[in-house]
């Protein structure tokens, strides 16, 4: 089954692109931009056709909007507070449900308290067309494993396609490069946000610029991009530093 | 179309409007003073609408479609009693002057004496929170539309199944040279000294509209309203039968279709 | 014979798509085709602001078309209308109910075919957004010059539809495209060279003989743009 | 509009109340509140004047502007009326809010000042409003403001206008013939007011409204005898009691020999407000003489 | 005969579909039969020139006023059409008071185009005086009853209304007022009687329409046409087109917006062809109308 679409996978298609035939026994798991259309399964957004290990098949296609879609990774903001759930915006066509139980530990009694602004990482729990998206701060264990508010550092947009390549393993090039010589804390929704923070405001926007130049570059030329990035800020914060000795300099003159 | 200067139009009439309207106690179409003209009552015109009625008094032409009871469009407080909502439009040919884009203050006018005509006539309290709409196009302005659109108004809400403590009849009456003349033209009331409609419950004599301008005496109003209560009540037969030839038509129509099922 | 500009009777004119020029919309493109050029931006799909833009089954498809200059008039009216019926037959809006989805062209310059132009451009934008479709749409205008010697002109200028004795805007949907080679003798069934007229909008006296002969060059017309089109796409 | 609202309790205590003939503050059916006028408050205004009548206090200014007849009647002036519901009012007036009222209002007023087709039947004169012939005439802008609901608006409005007409003083105009008799004209406005011309409004009519209250008829409502009203039936009367113009208003029908009998208490009403309007007009016209004096 | 009415109700598609699949339609209607249509001609007398148009159920009053406009700089012997459609709000649930609706601009820009690109009113026919005066004409078109094929009747009723209009003959005197023109003598009386065609009235000058635009909408429902669609068959159609063929079978107007399905050349040539037909039937009830018309002005008018 698999084999059928081997050779589609990795191509480039466009809505009404024929994927291929259906299989005459079992079955096809699909995913979001290819459908069903008589007997064979036609591509309706413009992307590049993936597979997962599993078999579903699926165009990934460079989208800004972002869908809900369960076990996806999101960064939201809080709109909404009522007695049961947060309002979430996670940039979907509606406001996503963070309940105020879904955090590690936290009770009737003794739940967090989050204002209208916040950010949080959370999980996408469930998601369908009809119903408002569930979010929740556990993973399916029930542990915090990374999912909290986020306190401090900023938001930079990018494309659902590049937060999909940014959180994929082996980490992409342009995170390993930075990883290397900065130190920043990073958190990347699947919605296309992507939440930094470090101890200088100058490496968060060193890291945010390397990020959004990244989409379209290969490993190679993403590794070149951080390279040229740090050798000029270190050569900035050198200039920085002669000037900060010469302004010392003049007022011990004085 | 857009950035093209319309240049201003303006109307333009073969004929002058006439100075005399009554000679020697006829009418210029013929009638005597307290004569209708020809009345044509007909329900059941609108295939879309929950209830609808065409009216023809003489040039008088007016039609009538009932929408609901329905939810109100516009948000309005709770209330237990339903509302009717009135819209009357004249068709722009309708008048001898061209009518003008959106509702004049005639039509408005219009509107809520309609209304206030058929609110005491209905059950408002057998459809609370919803709304009956009901809109009426006149179609031709030939004198008279406050009572033909009111009457025909009453009869497409008869016909739209909303319970109705009796119907609604309404003509007009005007007084010109001392004369009173039932059912008046637009030429005629154009001349009028004084003009009025009257419009009636006829089984309780009531009345759920009465607007009257002009000045009147004590007993000249006493007589115009007595003369268009005799006309409210020629109408009244008229109005009823409308209402159960429409009865008859549709079981007679109902018994032809079971045949033609048997068959 | 050759017309006004150089062009042969059935050559489009040049043709140029840019995706993805603005940054706050979820999606956009530039359609350009000679002279006229159209830049469409596409928001959503983003929640209905009232309930008479919701639709509980489907999502809802908004279109405003906005003259280089001047008031929107009935014209505009019309264009709208078109655009949005046009998209509404390759939308999947039953993926996303209660939702809103929000296409704004705006004509950038008219040298004649601009309502084929701006389907063209809301087309490619609704691509850029990756708002699911079944298929692509492309449209073109065609002339039909005046007298018996008159020729069928593709894709006119303000000029040549000006002159003409009738002219005419249509969309078509492609024939379905098959990316691995054993599956398009299947693609090939489905559409059968079938004309797949989805939307028509003609001016002028025409005979029964032009009015097929004027669908049928349009037909080829769209082709060759709807196949721009998906080169266009395809680059990621 | 929001509407005030009403127990069942206080609709009966009314009620009750009203076929005793004696009412909450102290009235009997047929008396009206007490009137105040003043006139002459805008001093931009041809005329003006400001009625209150128990809490009702309404601003009506009148205007004279030079315009063009109507085709239909070209030897007579023309008197527009307009009713501006302000905010301050009531706060559901706000936007749009007001319009139907106002609407309401103003066609009333036209109503019973509906000239006839010699343009003289009216309560005004409309003639002697004329300047040229088919060419010009006066346009009397009669505009009307109303400060605070406190019940029965259309009777205090309609004093107020005729009061406010009566108060108006319309410029002389001389017509000033250029050379070439196909030129048009100059028209040159007296501002001496001394010249002026006061309009006659003697004749003009005021309107009762007269309401249903448990089968009786009651006149100047307050604003909660209003809400124990559903039939009501609005008179315009004028000094020699002719019935110059009828609506029925609010929603219960009335029956015809009851309706009958509404119009002559509105007539027998009217007798007594048209002379304690007048003899208030007469006063302050008289002042008025005395300060210019 | 109620279940039939609530499964119609409840199933709406599939009740259709039942018909369909036997070839016949809900109101007894073989598939290619338009419904019996009626015009009446000068129903208005306010109106310069009106004609009520019935297709079935479908109500449409279209009337003419006749005003006069001083003469445009640009065209100064030419005087003006301006055309609306309004969709009255008694005529159908979706309809409302206010403003005019999507539905109502669209239909008053395809009647339009439609006028327009088949050149039907010569706007020099309503000069008065050139460079001084013109008539200008309103064209307003009601519709009454909204059941289906909208622009078919509203053309209709257009064409008819123009068709049986009749302008004054006026001149602009000295002082620039239009009045009526003088009784021409006999031989201009005859030359303006050949003109007009209207025995008797020399004051009255018909107009002579460039040609007469006929249009037939179809559905597609299962892959079949379905002529002349109500109001209940469109809500449920894959696709409608609309032909506008002139009196010659010249295509005046192809109409297509969308749709779930497209249409084939076989398709557009079918809709032609029974537009074809379709113009001849009405054309004859035309005529027949402003034949019955002239009749009764003859008769109402002493000789």
């Amino acid at each position: 089954m698999a084999a059928v679409a081997e050779q589609t996978v990795g191509k480039s298609v466009c809505p009404g692109d024929v994927l291929m035939s259906l299989p005459e026994t079992g079955v096809v798991r699909i995913g979001g931009g290819v459908q069903q259309e008589g007997e064979v399964l036609v591509a309706t957004k413009a992307g590049v056709v993936q597979q997962a290990k599993g078999g579903k098949l699926w165009v990934e296609a460079r989208q800004k909007r972002y869908i809900p879609s369960p076990e996806d990774v999101v960064v939201g903001r809080i709109t909404d507070k009522h007695s049961e759930n947060y309002g979430v915006d996670v940039g979907g066509p509606f406001r996503a449900l963070l309940p105020v139980l879904a955090f590690e530990g936290a009770t009737k009694r003794n739940r967090p308290s989050l204002q209208p602004g916040d950010l949080v990482y959370c999980r996408v729990e469930t998601a369908h067309r009809d119903l408002e998206a569930q979010l929740s701060c556990m993973d399916a264990a029930g542990k915090a494993s990374g999912f909290a508010h986020l306190k401090g550092g900023m938001v930079v947009e990018v494309s659902t396609t590049l937060a999909r390549s940014l959180l994929s393993r082996p980490p992409a090039a342009v995170l390993s490069a930075l990883g290397r010589s900065l130190q920043f804390e990073l958190a990347v929704g699947q919605n296309g946000r992507v939440w930094l923070d470090a101890p200088s405001p100058a490496t968060v926007i060193l890291v945010a610029n390397a990020i959004q130049s990244s989409e379209f570059l290969s490993a190679a030329q993403q590794e070149a991009l951080v390279a040229a990035l740090l050798k000029g800020s270190s050569a900035a914060a050198t200039r920085r530093q002669q000037q900060q000795q010469q302004q010392q300099q003049q007022q011990g003159d004085e | 179309m857009a950035g093209q200067r319309e240049a201003q139009s303006v109307p333009w009439f073969a004929d002058e409007r006439p100075a005399e309207v009554i000679a020697d106690g006829v009418r210029l179409d013929g009638r005597s003073l307290e004569e209708f003209r020809n009345v044509f009552l007909k329900t059941g015109v609108i295939s879309q609408a929950s209830g609808s009625a065409y009216a023809e008094f003489g040039h008088t032409k007016v039609m009538v479609g009932v929408y609901g009871p329905r939810q109100s469009e516009r948000r309005v407080e709770y209330s237990e009693q339903g509302r009717i909502n009135v819209d009357v439009k004249l068709a722009s040919f309708a008048t001898r002057q061209r009518g003008i884009f959106g509702q004049s203050p005639e039509e408005r006018e219009l509107s809520a004496g309609v209304q206030a005509a058929l609110e005491a006539a209905a059950d408002l309290a057998s459809f609370p929170k919803a709304s009956a709409d009901v809109y009426v196009l006149v179609l031709e302005a030939g004198g008279g539309e406050l009572g033909v659109a009111a009457t025909a108004a009453a009869l497409a809400l008869a016909d739209a199944g909303i319970e109705l403590f009796d119907i609604v009849v309404a003509c007009s009456v005007s007084r010109v040279d001392g004369c009173l003349l039932l059912d008046p033209s637009t030429d005629e009331s154009f001349r009028e000294q004084g003009g009025l409609v009257l419009a009636l419950l006829p089984t309780s004599n009531e009345v759920t509209q009465l607007v009257s301008r002009g000045r009147w005496s004590g007993s000249q109003l006493r007589e115009g309203l007595e003369l268009a209560m005799g006309g409210c009540a020629q109408l009244e037969s008229a109005a009823r039968q409308c209402l159960k030839d429409a009865v008859v038509a549709a079981a007679a129509k109902q018994r032809q279709q079971q045949q033609q099922a048997q068959a | 014979m050759e017309r006004a500009d150089g062009r042969r009777p059935g050559e489009i004119r040049i043709v140029r798509c840019e995706r993805g020029l603005l940054s706050r919309a979820d999606g956009s493109a530039q359609w350009t085709q000679g002279g006229t050029s159209c830049l469409a931006s596409v928001a959503g799909p983003t929640q209905a602001p009232t309930s008479a833009k919701e639709d509980a089954e489907r999502a809802t498809l908004e279109v405003v078309f906005k003259p280089r200059a001047g008031l929107v008039g009935s014209t505009e009216k019309q264009y709208e209308a078109l655009i949005r019926r046009s998209c509404e037959a390759v939308i999947l809006a039953a993926l996303h109910p209660r939702t809103l989805i929000q296409v704004v062209v705006q004509v950038v310059s008219d040298d004649g075919g601009v309502l084929a132009c701006a389907l063209n451009a809301a087309c490619a934008a609704l691509v850029d957004a990756a708002v699911p479709l079944r298929t692509l749409c492309a449209a073109v205008s065609m002339a039909q010059e005046a007298g018996p010697e008159g020729q069928l002109l593709l894709d006119p200028s303000a000029a040549e539809a000006a002159a003409a004795a009738a002219v005419g805007t249509f969309a078509y949907l492609p024939l379905l495209h098959s990316v691995s080679e054993e599956v398009s003798a299947a693609g090939d069934s489905i559409s059968g060279g079938d004309l797949q007229l989805l939307t028509s909008l003609t001016r002028g006296r025409l005979t029964s003989d032009q009015l097929l002969d004027m669908v049928e060059a349009g037909r080829q017309g769209a082709d060759r743009l709807a196949a721009f089109m998906q080169q266009a796409a395809r680059q990621v | 509009m929001a509407a005030p609202l009403i127990s069942q309790g206080e609709v009966e205590w009314i009620t009750a109340g009203v076929s005793y003939n004696t009412r909450n503050d102290g009235r009997k059916r047929e008396d009206f509140r007490h009137l105040k006028v003043q006139l002459g408050m805008l001093a931009q205004a041809t005329g003006s004047a400001r009625v209150q009548l128990g809490e009702t206090d309404v601003i009506v200014g009148v205007k004279a502007e030079i315009g063009v007849p109507d085709a239909d009647r070209p030897d007579c002036g023309r008197i527009v009326f307009g009713v501006e519901c302000s905010p301050v009012a009531s706060p559901a007036f706000r936007g749009r809010g007001g319009d139907e009222l106002s609407s309401e209002l103003a066609r009333a007023l036209e109503r019973s000042m509906y000239p006839g087709p010699s343009g003289r039947g009216g309560g005004i004169d409309l003639s002697v409003l004329s300047i040229v012939s088919g060419k010009t005439c006066w346009v009397l802008h009669v505009d009307a403001l109303l400060l605070n609901i406190g019940g029965n608006l259309h009777d205090a409005v309609s004093a107020a206008a005729q009061a406010a007409l009566a108060d108006a003083k319309v410029p002389k105009v001389q017509v000033v013939q250029g050379e070439d008799p196909s030129d048009e004209p100059d028209y040159e406005v007296d501002d001496d007011p001394s010249e002026a011309m006061r309009l006659d409004a003697s004749g003009m009519p005021i309107c009762i409204t007269v309401s249903l209250i448990g089968g009786h008829c009651v006149v100047d409502l307050t604003v909660q005898e209003e809400l124990c009203s559903a039939a009501a039936m609005q008179v315009a009367v004028d000094a020699s009691g002719g019935v110059c113009g009828i609506t029925k208003r609010r929603q219960k029908g009335i029956e015809a020999s009851l309706a009958m009998e509404m119009i002559e208490v509105a007539q027998r009403a009217a007798a007594q407000l048209h002379t304690a309007l007048s003899s208030s007009l007469a006063e302050q016209q008289g002042q008025q003489q005395m300060a210019v004096g | 005969m109620l279940q039939a009415d609530a499964f119609q109700r409840l199933y709406p598609d599939k009740y259709l579909t039942k018909f369909i699949e036997q070839g016949v339609r809900p109101d007894g209607r073989p598939l290619s039969l338009a419904r019996a249509t009626s015009i009446g001609l000068g129903v208005v007398s306010t109106a310069d020139a009106s004609a009520l148009v019935k297709i079935g159920s479908t109500t449409v009053l279209a009337g003419v006023k006749c005003e006069v406009m001083p003469a445009v700089a640009d065209a100064p012997d030419e005087g003006r059409l301006t055309l609306q459609v309004e969709l009255a709000p008694l005529c159908c649930s979706s309809a409302r008071p206010g403003r005019p609706s999507e539905a109502a601009a669209l239909l008053t820009e395809q009647l339009e185009g439609l006028l327009e690109g088949a050149g039907v009113v010569d706007r020099r026919q309503l000069c008065i005086d050139p460079g001084k005066a013109a008539w200008a004409l309103y064209v307003d078109v009601y519709v009454l009853d909204a059941d289906g094929s909208l622009q078919d009747a509203c053309l209709l009723a257009v064409l008819a209304a123009l068709s049986s209009l009749q302008l004054h003959a006026v001149t602009l005197d000295d002082a620039g007022n239009i009045q009526k023109a003088a009784v021409p003598d006999a031989g201009a009386a005859a030359a303006a009687a050949a003109a007009a065609a209207v025995p008797g009235s020399p004051q009255l000058r018909r107009l002579s329409l460039g040609c007469q635009p006929v249009s037939l909408t179809c559905g597609v429902y299962l892959g079949r046409l379905l002529v002349d669609p109500t109001a209940e068959e469109e809500a449920l159609l894959e696709a409608q087109l609309t032909a506008t063929v002139d009196a010659e079978g010249g295509i005046l107007g192809f109409y297509k917006a969308g749709g779930s399905v497209t249409a084939s050349q076989q398709r557009v040539q079918q809709c032609v062809e029974a537009a074809k037909l379709r113009s001849k039937e009405v054309q004859g009830l035309l005529q027949q109308a402003l034949d019955q018309a002239a009749a009764a002005a003859a008769a109402a008018a002493p000789s």
